[in-house]
Protein backbone atom coordinates (compact mmCIF):
# COMPACT_ATOMS: atom_id res chain seq x y z
CA UNK A 1 0.00 0.00 0.00
CA UNK A 2 1.37 3.21 -1.13
CA UNK A 3 0.13 6.76 0.43
CA UNK A 4 0.33 9.86 0.27
CA UNK A 5 -1.06 12.40 3.25
CA UNK A 6 -0.78 15.99 4.36
CA UNK A 7 -1.31 14.72 8.02
CA UNK A 8 1.23 13.59 10.25
CA UNK A 9 2.50 10.25 9.81
CA UNK A 10 2.10 7.53 12.56
CA UNK A 11 4.78 4.86 12.53
CA UNK A 12 3.11 2.59 15.51
CA UNK A 13 -0.69 2.35 13.77
CA UNK A 14 1.18 2.28 10.20
CA UNK A 15 3.28 -1.38 11.65
CA UNK A 16 0.07 -2.36 12.76
CA UNK A 17 -0.70 -3.62 9.60
CA UNK A 18 1.78 -5.14 8.58
CA UNK A 19 1.00 -7.57 11.52
CA UNK A 20 1.23 -11.52 10.67
CA UNK A 21 1.52 -13.89 12.72
CA UNK A 22 4.08 -15.82 10.53
CA UNK A 23 6.15 -12.50 10.42
CA UNK A 24 9.60 -12.86 12.48
CA UNK A 25 10.97 -10.15 11.07
CA UNK A 26 10.12 -5.94 10.83
CA UNK A 27 12.10 -3.59 8.79
CA UNK A 28 11.09 -0.32 8.70
CA UNK A 29 12.42 3.04 7.82
CA UNK A 30 11.78 6.70 8.39
CA UNK A 31 13.22 9.92 6.75
CA UNK A 32 12.76 12.84 9.26
CA UNK A 33 13.53 16.33 8.68
CA UNK A 34 17.18 17.65 9.44
CA UNK A 35 17.98 20.84 10.60
CA UNK A 36 20.74 21.15 8.20
CA UNK A 37 21.81 20.62 4.54
CA UNK A 38 25.08 20.86 2.90
CA UNK A 39 26.21 23.48 5.44
CA UNK A 40 23.05 25.08 5.08
CA UNK A 41 21.02 25.62 8.47
CA UNK A 42 17.35 24.63 7.70
CA UNK A 43 14.39 25.46 9.26
CA UNK A 44 11.35 23.98 7.38
CA UNK A 45 10.62 22.07 4.68
CA UNK A 46 8.01 22.07 1.99
CA UNK A 47 7.02 19.23 -0.30
CA UNK A 48 5.40 19.62 -3.33
CA UNK A 49 4.07 15.90 -4.77
CA UNK A 50 1.82 15.21 -8.09
CA UNK A 51 -0.32 12.64 -5.46
CA UNK A 52 -1.95 10.30 -8.49
CA UNK A 53 1.49 9.24 -10.07
CA UNK A 54 2.95 8.83 -6.17
CA UNK A 55 1.13 6.34 -5.64
CA UNK A 56 0.95 4.41 -8.90
CA UNK A 57 4.94 4.61 -8.81
CA UNK A 58 5.05 3.60 -5.09
CA UNK A 59 2.89 0.30 -5.65
CA UNK A 60 5.33 -1.03 -8.74
CA UNK A 61 8.14 -0.31 -6.06
CA UNK A 62 6.18 -2.47 -3.66
CA UNK A 63 5.56 -4.75 -5.92
CA UNK A 64 8.64 -4.96 -7.15
CA UNK A 65 10.08 -5.46 -3.61
CA UNK A 66 7.69 -8.17 -3.10
CA UNK A 67 8.98 -10.10 -6.49
CA UNK A 68 12.13 -9.75 -5.31
CA UNK A 69 12.61 -11.03 -2.37
CA UNK A 70 9.77 -13.03 0.02
CA UNK A 71 8.03 -10.44 2.58
CA UNK A 72 4.76 -10.97 3.88
CA UNK A 73 3.40 -6.90 3.49
CA UNK A 74 5.39 -3.67 2.85
CA UNK A 75 3.77 -0.37 3.12
CA UNK A 76 5.46 3.50 2.48
CA UNK A 77 3.64 6.82 3.46
CA UNK A 78 4.93 10.10 1.96
CA UNK A 79 3.58 13.28 3.38
CA UNK A 80 3.48 16.35 0.87
CA UNK A 81 2.90 19.89 2.43
CA UNK A 82 4.94 22.12 5.22
CA UNK A 83 7.20 19.83 7.50
CA UNK A 84 8.83 21.45 10.68
CA UNK A 85 12.04 20.05 12.04
CA UNK A 86 12.12 16.41 13.23
CA UNK A 87 8.47 15.54 11.25
CA UNK A 88 8.32 12.28 9.50
CA UNK A 89 8.55 12.87 5.96
CA UNK A 90 8.16 9.53 4.81
CA UNK A 91 7.94 6.34 5.99
CA UNK A 92 8.55 2.34 5.07
CA UNK A 93 7.64 -1.07 6.67
CA UNK A 94 8.29 -4.46 5.67
CA UNK A 95 7.50 -7.20 7.49
CA UNK A 96 8.70 -11.16 6.62
CA UNK A 97 9.64 -14.58 8.21
CA UNK A 98 13.17 -13.51 8.29
CA UNK A 99 14.91 -10.77 8.37
CA UNK A 100 17.37 -10.09 5.80
CA UNK A 101 14.43 -10.33 3.58
CA UNK A 102 12.88 -7.52 5.56
CA UNK A 103 16.25 -5.44 5.59
CA UNK A 104 16.77 -5.67 1.57
CA UNK A 105 13.04 -4.67 0.57
CA UNK A 106 13.13 -1.67 2.79
CA UNK A 107 16.21 -0.38 1.78
CA UNK A 108 15.39 -0.83 -1.83
CA UNK A 109 11.82 0.63 -1.33
CA UNK A 110 13.25 4.09 0.20
CA UNK A 111 15.63 3.88 -2.30
CA UNK A 112 13.54 3.81 -5.50
CA UNK A 113 10.82 6.01 -3.53
CA UNK A 114 13.30 8.61 -3.52
CA UNK A 115 14.50 8.42 -6.97
CA UNK A 116 11.02 8.03 -8.44
CA UNK A 117 8.32 8.98 -7.02
CA UNK A 118 7.27 12.89 -8.46
CA UNK A 119 8.05 14.17 -5.09
CA UNK A 120 10.37 17.89 -4.94
CA UNK A 121 11.21 19.78 -1.84
CA UNK A 122 12.08 23.20 -1.05
CA UNK A 123 14.00 24.02 2.14
CA UNK A 124 14.02 26.95 3.87
CA UNK A 125 16.97 28.55 5.46
CA UNK A 126 17.64 30.36 8.52
CA UNK A 127 18.86 33.32 6.76
CA UNK A 128 15.38 33.63 4.89
CA UNK A 129 16.48 31.87 1.49
CA UNK A 130 15.35 29.09 0.52
CA UNK A 131 15.92 26.07 -2.63
CA UNK A 132 14.39 23.74 -4.53
CA UNK A 133 16.77 20.76 -3.44
CA UNK A 134 18.19 18.31 -5.72
CA UNK A 135 18.08 15.05 -6.79
CA UNK A 136 19.89 12.28 -4.71
CA UNK A 137 21.18 10.29 -8.02
CA UNK A 138 22.33 13.83 -9.74
CA UNK A 139 24.19 14.61 -6.64
CA UNK A 140 26.13 11.48 -6.70
CA UNK A 141 27.67 12.57 -9.90
CA UNK A 142 29.31 15.33 -8.21
CA UNK A 143 28.60 19.33 -7.51
CA UNK A 144 29.05 19.53 -11.41
CA UNK A 145 26.52 17.63 -12.43
CA UNK A 146 24.05 20.57 -12.04
CA UNK A 147 20.14 20.02 -13.58
CA UNK A 148 19.42 23.73 -13.33
CA UNK A 149 22.61 25.53 -14.45
CA UNK A 150 21.91 28.77 -16.09
CA UNK A 151 17.60 28.48 -15.00
CA UNK A 152 17.55 31.92 -13.27
CA UNK A 153 16.35 31.48 -9.20
CA UNK A 154 12.28 32.59 -9.85
CA UNK A 155 12.09 33.79 -6.10
CA UNK A 156 15.43 33.11 -4.85
CA UNK A 157 17.77 36.63 -3.26
CA UNK A 158 20.92 36.99 -4.65
CA UNK A 159 23.78 34.35 -3.30
CA UNK A 160 20.75 31.41 -2.27
CA UNK A 161 22.18 28.38 -3.69
CA UNK A 162 19.40 27.24 -6.51
CA UNK A 163 19.86 23.49 -5.85
CA UNK A 164 21.24 21.56 -3.03
CA UNK A 165 23.34 19.13 -3.07
CA UNK A 166 21.35 16.56 -0.88
CA UNK A 167 18.97 16.83 2.21
CA UNK A 168 17.37 14.38 4.92
CA UNK A 169 17.93 10.59 4.07
CA UNK B 1 -0.05 18.55 -37.58
CA UNK B 2 -1.53 20.96 -34.75
CA UNK B 3 -2.96 19.24 -31.93
CA UNK B 4 -4.25 20.66 -28.70
CA UNK B 5 -2.32 19.48 -25.56
CA UNK B 6 -2.96 20.48 -21.54
CA UNK B 7 0.82 20.92 -20.12
CA UNK B 8 1.47 21.04 -16.44
CA UNK B 9 4.29 22.64 -14.62
CA UNK B 10 5.93 21.44 -11.25
CA UNK B 11 8.23 22.54 -8.49
CA UNK B 12 11.31 24.35 -9.85
CA UNK B 13 9.39 24.12 -13.32
CA UNK B 14 5.56 25.30 -12.13
CA UNK B 15 7.70 28.76 -10.35
CA UNK B 16 9.51 29.68 -13.73
CA UNK B 17 6.51 29.40 -15.86
CA UNK B 18 4.54 31.06 -12.98
CA UNK B 19 1.66 29.27 -13.78
CA UNK B 20 0.89 25.60 -12.93
CA UNK B 21 -0.41 24.72 -16.35
CA UNK B 22 -1.85 25.76 -19.70
CA UNK B 23 -3.51 24.48 -22.59
CA UNK B 24 -1.88 25.29 -26.04
CA UNK B 25 -1.62 24.29 -29.66
CA UNK B 26 1.40 22.53 -30.62
CA UNK B 27 2.83 21.08 -33.48
CA UNK B 28 5.38 18.81 -31.47
CA UNK B 29 5.16 15.23 -32.31
CA UNK B 30 7.04 13.40 -29.33
CA UNK B 31 7.14 14.90 -25.46
CA UNK B 32 10.52 15.95 -25.75
CA UNK B 33 9.95 17.93 -28.88
CA UNK B 34 7.32 19.66 -26.84
CA UNK B 35 9.35 20.13 -23.74
CA UNK B 36 12.14 21.74 -26.41
CA UNK B 37 9.35 24.04 -27.51
CA UNK B 38 8.29 25.28 -23.90
CA UNK B 39 11.52 26.28 -22.90
CA UNK B 40 10.37 29.58 -22.29
CA UNK B 41 8.09 28.37 -19.82
CA UNK B 42 9.93 26.21 -17.85
CA UNK B 43 13.51 26.95 -18.19
CA UNK B 44 14.91 24.23 -18.07
CA UNK B 45 18.54 24.11 -20.03
CA UNK B 46 19.32 21.03 -19.12
CA UNK B 47 18.76 17.67 -21.63
CA UNK B 48 15.43 16.29 -21.55
CA UNK B 49 16.52 12.98 -20.09
CA UNK B 50 17.04 14.03 -16.91
CA UNK B 51 13.43 15.43 -15.89
CA UNK B 52 10.44 13.28 -16.37
CA UNK B 53 7.55 13.14 -18.25
CA UNK B 54 3.75 11.71 -17.77
CA UNK B 55 1.26 11.65 -20.62
CA UNK B 56 -2.39 10.93 -19.23
CA UNK B 57 -1.11 10.11 -15.73
CA UNK B 58 1.62 7.16 -16.98
CA UNK B 59 5.34 8.09 -17.16
CA UNK B 60 6.82 7.98 -20.77
CA UNK B 61 9.92 7.84 -22.41
CA UNK B 62 10.59 10.81 -24.14
CA UNK B 63 9.88 9.57 -27.74
CA UNK B 64 6.46 8.92 -26.72
CA UNK B 65 4.16 10.45 -29.66
CA UNK B 66 1.74 13.52 -28.01
CA UNK B 67 -1.81 13.46 -29.51
CA UNK B 68 -4.75 15.82 -29.47
CA UNK B 69 -5.83 16.44 -26.26
CA UNK B 70 -3.09 14.75 -24.05
CA UNK B 71 -2.31 16.07 -20.71
CA UNK B 72 0.99 16.51 -20.39
CA UNK B 73 3.09 16.52 -16.95
CA UNK B 74 6.54 18.01 -16.84
CA UNK B 75 8.69 16.58 -13.44
CA UNK B 76 12.38 18.65 -12.61
CA UNK B 77 14.33 16.18 -11.20
CA UNK B 78 12.82 14.23 -8.01
CA UNK B 79 14.06 14.27 -4.86
CA UNK B 80 11.37 12.63 -2.55
CA UNK B 81 11.79 11.08 0.98
CA UNK C 1 21.30 2.55 25.90
CA UNK C 2 20.49 -1.35 25.59
CA UNK C 3 17.60 -2.65 28.13
CA UNK C 4 16.36 -5.84 29.30
CA UNK C 5 12.97 -6.18 30.05
CA UNK C 6 10.33 -8.39 31.02
CA UNK C 7 7.29 -5.74 29.95
CA UNK C 8 5.76 -5.44 26.71
CA UNK C 9 8.52 -3.65 24.37
CA UNK C 10 6.89 -0.30 22.95
CA UNK C 11 8.49 0.95 19.72
CA UNK C 12 7.02 3.84 19.40
CA UNK C 13 7.70 5.27 23.14
CA UNK C 14 11.30 4.22 22.15
CA UNK C 15 12.18 5.11 19.19
CA UNK C 16 11.48 9.07 20.29
CA UNK C 17 14.73 8.69 22.28
CA UNK C 18 16.33 8.91 19.33
CA UNK C 19 15.16 11.89 18.09
CA UNK C 20 17.49 14.71 17.39
CA UNK C 21 17.38 18.05 15.24
CA UNK C 22 20.38 16.54 13.17
CA UNK C 23 18.78 13.36 12.29
CA UNK C 24 17.24 12.87 8.52
CA UNK C 25 16.74 8.72 8.50
CA UNK C 26 15.79 6.09 11.39
CA UNK C 27 16.17 2.76 10.42
CA UNK C 28 14.61 0.00 13.01
CA UNK C 29 14.23 -3.29 13.16
CA UNK C 30 11.24 -6.04 15.44
CA UNK C 31 11.77 -9.43 15.91
CA UNK C 32 8.05 -10.81 16.65
CA UNK C 33 7.60 -14.40 17.28
CA UNK C 34 6.46 -16.34 14.46
CA UNK C 35 3.83 -19.26 14.54
CA UNK C 36 6.20 -21.50 12.94
CA UNK C 37 9.54 -23.19 12.86
CA UNK C 38 11.10 -25.32 10.85
CA UNK C 39 8.16 -26.74 9.78
CA UNK C 40 7.02 -27.10 13.72
CA UNK C 41 3.83 -24.89 14.71
CA UNK C 42 5.27 -23.05 17.59
CA UNK C 43 2.31 -21.82 20.23
CA UNK C 44 4.74 -19.72 22.63
CA UNK C 45 8.34 -19.34 23.24
CA UNK C 46 9.82 -18.69 26.72
CA UNK C 47 13.01 -16.47 26.62
CA UNK C 48 15.96 -17.00 29.81
CA UNK C 49 18.20 -14.18 29.59
CA UNK C 50 21.18 -13.65 31.74
CA UNK C 51 20.52 -10.01 32.32
CA UNK C 52 23.97 -8.44 33.68
CA UNK C 53 25.64 -9.81 30.73
CA UNK C 54 23.18 -8.91 28.17
CA UNK C 55 23.47 -5.33 29.40
CA UNK C 56 27.71 -4.79 29.09
CA UNK C 57 27.49 -7.25 25.51
CA UNK C 58 24.64 -4.79 24.19
CA UNK C 59 26.14 -1.79 25.64
CA UNK C 60 29.37 -2.79 23.67
CA UNK C 61 27.88 -3.76 20.20
CA UNK C 62 25.77 -0.42 20.38
CA UNK C 63 29.73 1.25 20.80
CA UNK C 64 31.13 -0.81 18.16
CA UNK C 65 28.44 0.44 15.66
CA UNK C 66 28.62 4.14 16.76
CA UNK C 67 32.85 3.95 16.10
CA UNK C 68 31.95 1.72 12.68
CA UNK C 69 29.18 4.24 11.30
CA UNK C 70 28.29 7.85 11.41
CA UNK C 71 25.46 7.52 13.34
CA UNK C 72 23.35 9.81 16.11
CA UNK C 73 21.96 7.25 18.19
CA UNK C 74 21.60 3.75 18.44
CA UNK C 75 19.54 1.49 21.20
CA UNK C 76 18.61 -1.65 21.56
CA UNK C 77 15.61 -3.50 23.85
CA UNK C 78 15.35 -7.21 24.59
CA UNK C 79 12.38 -9.25 26.23
CA UNK C 80 12.82 -11.92 28.51
CA UNK C 81 9.76 -14.45 30.52
CA UNK C 82 6.72 -15.52 28.11
CA UNK C 83 6.14 -14.66 24.99
CA UNK C 84 3.32 -15.35 22.71
CA UNK C 85 3.26 -15.08 18.62
CA UNK C 86 3.27 -11.81 17.29
CA UNK C 87 4.60 -10.20 20.25
CA UNK C 88 7.86 -8.11 20.08
CA UNK C 89 10.87 -9.91 21.70
CA UNK C 90 13.08 -7.46 20.75
CA UNK C 91 13.69 -3.76 19.12
CA UNK C 92 16.59 -2.09 17.83
CA UNK C 93 16.10 1.81 15.96
CA UNK C 94 19.24 3.97 14.71
CA UNK C 95 19.44 7.48 13.93
CA UNK C 96 21.19 9.53 11.69
CA UNK C 97 22.02 12.22 9.21
CA UNK C 98 21.89 10.18 6.30
CA UNK C 99 20.12 6.75 5.97
CA UNK C 100 23.24 4.84 5.05
CA UNK C 101 24.73 4.55 7.62
CA UNK C 102 21.10 4.06 10.29
CA UNK C 103 20.90 0.88 8.06
CA UNK C 104 24.19 -0.52 8.06
CA UNK C 105 24.42 -0.03 11.83
CA UNK C 106 20.79 -1.50 12.96
CA UNK C 107 21.65 -4.36 10.57
CA UNK C 108 24.77 -5.02 12.56
CA UNK C 109 23.71 -4.10 15.86
CA UNK C 110 20.54 -7.19 15.19
CA UNK C 111 22.78 -9.63 13.90
CA UNK C 112 25.35 -9.09 16.69
CA UNK C 113 22.78 -9.19 19.55
CA UNK C 114 21.51 -12.87 18.26
CA UNK C 115 24.99 -14.03 17.87
CA UNK C 116 26.50 -12.53 21.36
CA UNK C 117 23.93 -11.78 23.83
CA UNK C 118 23.30 -14.74 26.51
CA UNK C 119 19.42 -15.43 25.48
CA UNK C 120 18.11 -18.53 24.68
CA UNK C 121 14.74 -19.50 24.07
CA UNK C 122 12.56 -22.19 24.12
CA UNK C 123 9.61 -22.92 21.76
CA UNK C 124 6.55 -24.90 22.64
CA UNK C 125 4.80 -26.43 19.72
CA UNK C 126 1.20 -27.13 19.26
CA UNK C 127 1.68 -30.68 19.61
CA UNK C 128 2.60 -30.22 23.48
CA UNK C 129 6.26 -30.52 22.44
CA UNK C 130 8.71 -28.04 23.29
CA UNK C 131 12.76 -27.49 22.52
CA UNK C 132 15.41 -25.01 23.05
CA UNK C 133 16.35 -23.15 19.66
CA UNK C 134 19.83 -23.39 18.04
CA UNK C 135 21.52 -20.42 17.41
CA UNK C 136 21.68 -19.11 14.50
CA UNK C 137 25.41 -19.14 13.27
CA UNK C 138 25.31 -22.86 13.80
CA UNK C 139 22.20 -23.09 11.66
CA UNK C 140 24.24 -21.34 9.06
CA UNK C 141 26.64 -24.37 9.26
CA UNK C 142 23.81 -27.10 8.12
CA UNK C 143 21.65 -29.80 9.92
CA UNK C 144 24.79 -31.72 11.00
CA UNK C 145 26.18 -28.55 12.64
CA UNK C 146 24.13 -29.88 16.12
CA UNK C 147 25.69 -28.47 19.01
CA UNK C 148 24.10 -30.94 21.49
CA UNK C 149 23.88 -33.89 19.71
CA UNK C 150 23.99 -37.00 21.85
CA UNK C 151 22.59 -34.53 24.84
CA UNK C 152 19.48 -36.36 26.14
CA UNK C 153 16.53 -34.30 25.90
CA UNK C 154 15.95 -33.30 29.27
CA UNK C 155 12.65 -32.37 29.26
CA UNK C 156 11.43 -33.60 25.97
CA UNK C 157 8.88 -36.46 24.99
CA UNK C 158 10.02 -39.09 22.27
CA UNK C 159 10.29 -37.53 19.23
CA UNK C 160 10.67 -33.67 20.13
CA UNK C 161 13.19 -32.12 18.00
CA UNK C 162 16.26 -30.99 20.80
CA UNK C 163 17.32 -28.20 18.81
CA UNK C 164 15.59 -26.29 16.08
CA UNK C 165 17.89 -24.62 13.09
CA UNK C 166 16.19 -21.62 13.31
CA UNK C 167 13.61 -19.13 14.64
CA UNK C 168 11.98 -15.68 14.69
CA UNK C 169 14.58 -13.66 13.18
CA UNK D 1 45.35 -27.25 44.24
CA UNK D 2 42.34 -27.11 45.75
CA UNK D 3 39.93 -24.22 45.26
CA UNK D 4 36.41 -22.92 45.81
CA UNK D 5 34.02 -22.27 42.71
CA UNK D 6 30.67 -21.07 42.39
CA UNK D 7 28.95 -22.43 38.86
CA UNK D 8 26.17 -21.73 37.32
CA UNK D 9 23.80 -23.47 34.40
CA UNK D 10 21.88 -21.56 31.83
CA UNK D 11 19.13 -22.83 29.70
CA UNK D 12 19.75 -26.42 28.11
CA UNK D 13 22.58 -26.86 30.18
CA UNK D 14 20.47 -26.08 33.81
CA UNK D 15 17.62 -28.04 32.59
CA UNK D 16 19.87 -31.21 32.19
CA UNK D 17 21.81 -30.43 35.49
CA UNK D 18 18.67 -29.92 37.34
CA UNK D 19 19.79 -26.84 39.27
CA UNK D 20 21.15 -23.61 38.45
CA UNK D 21 23.79 -23.51 40.09
CA UNK D 22 26.06 -25.12 42.95
CA UNK D 23 29.11 -23.98 44.63
CA UNK D 24 32.16 -26.85 44.58
CA UNK D 25 35.70 -27.43 45.08
CA UNK D 26 37.71 -28.57 41.83
CA UNK D 27 41.39 -28.19 41.09
CA UNK D 28 40.25 -27.62 37.20
CA UNK D 29 42.94 -24.30 35.88
CA UNK D 30 40.80 -23.26 33.67
CA UNK D 31 37.59 -22.69 32.36
CA UNK D 32 37.70 -25.23 29.73
CA UNK D 33 39.26 -28.16 32.43
CA UNK D 34 36.17 -26.96 34.55
CA UNK D 35 33.65 -27.16 32.07
CA UNK D 36 35.08 -30.67 31.07
CA UNK D 37 35.02 -32.11 34.70
CA UNK D 38 31.18 -31.09 34.91
CA UNK D 39 30.13 -32.73 32.23
CA UNK D 40 27.92 -35.11 33.91
CA UNK D 41 26.26 -31.78 35.13
CA UNK D 42 25.71 -30.02 32.35
CA UNK D 43 25.70 -33.02 29.40
CA UNK D 44 26.79 -30.80 26.57
CA UNK D 45 29.33 -33.56 24.81
CA UNK D 46 30.31 -31.01 22.06
CA UNK D 47 33.48 -29.00 22.54
CA UNK D 48 33.51 -26.09 24.56
CA UNK D 49 34.16 -23.85 21.96
CA UNK D 50 30.85 -23.82 20.73
CA UNK D 51 29.72 -22.24 24.05
CA UNK D 52 30.29 -19.37 26.08
CA UNK D 53 31.96 -18.88 29.39
CA UNK D 54 31.65 -16.03 32.09
CA UNK D 55 34.05 -15.38 35.06
CA UNK D 56 32.43 -13.17 37.67
CA UNK D 57 30.38 -11.43 35.31
CA UNK D 58 33.02 -11.18 32.40
CA UNK D 59 33.13 -12.96 29.24
CA UNK D 60 36.25 -14.66 28.92
CA UNK D 61 38.14 -17.43 26.84
CA UNK D 62 37.90 -21.02 27.27
CA UNK D 63 42.04 -20.71 28.53
CA UNK D 64 41.18 -18.18 31.31
CA UNK D 65 42.07 -19.74 34.53
CA UNK D 66 39.42 -20.66 37.62
CA UNK D 67 40.69 -18.72 40.65
CA UNK D 68 39.58 -19.46 44.39
CA UNK D 69 36.09 -18.28 45.11
CA UNK D 70 35.73 -17.24 40.98
CA UNK D 71 31.71 -17.67 39.68
CA UNK D 72 31.82 -19.30 36.54
CA UNK D 73 28.61 -19.17 33.94
CA UNK D 74 28.45 -21.85 31.37
CA UNK D 75 26.06 -20.71 28.46
CA UNK D 76 24.73 -23.11 25.98
CA UNK D 77 24.87 -21.61 22.40
CA UNK D 78 22.50 -18.50 22.29
CA UNK D 79 19.71 -17.94 20.18
CA UNK D 80 18.27 -13.85 20.93
CA UNK D 81 16.20 -11.91 18.82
Amino acid sequence: MMLMTEERILPDELSRELRDPAAGAYASFEGWIRNHNDGMSVVRLEYEAYAPLCRSEGERILEEARSRWKILHAHCVHRSGSLEIGDCAVWVGVSSAHRDEAFHACRYIIDQVKQRLPIWKKEHYANGDSGWVNCERCASHGPHYDHAQGLPPPDAKAGTPLHKRRTAD
Amino acid sequence: MKKQVTVRYFALFREHAGISGETLESDADSAAALFAQLKHRHGSTEPASHCKVAINDQLVDWDAPVRDGDVVLFFPPVAGG
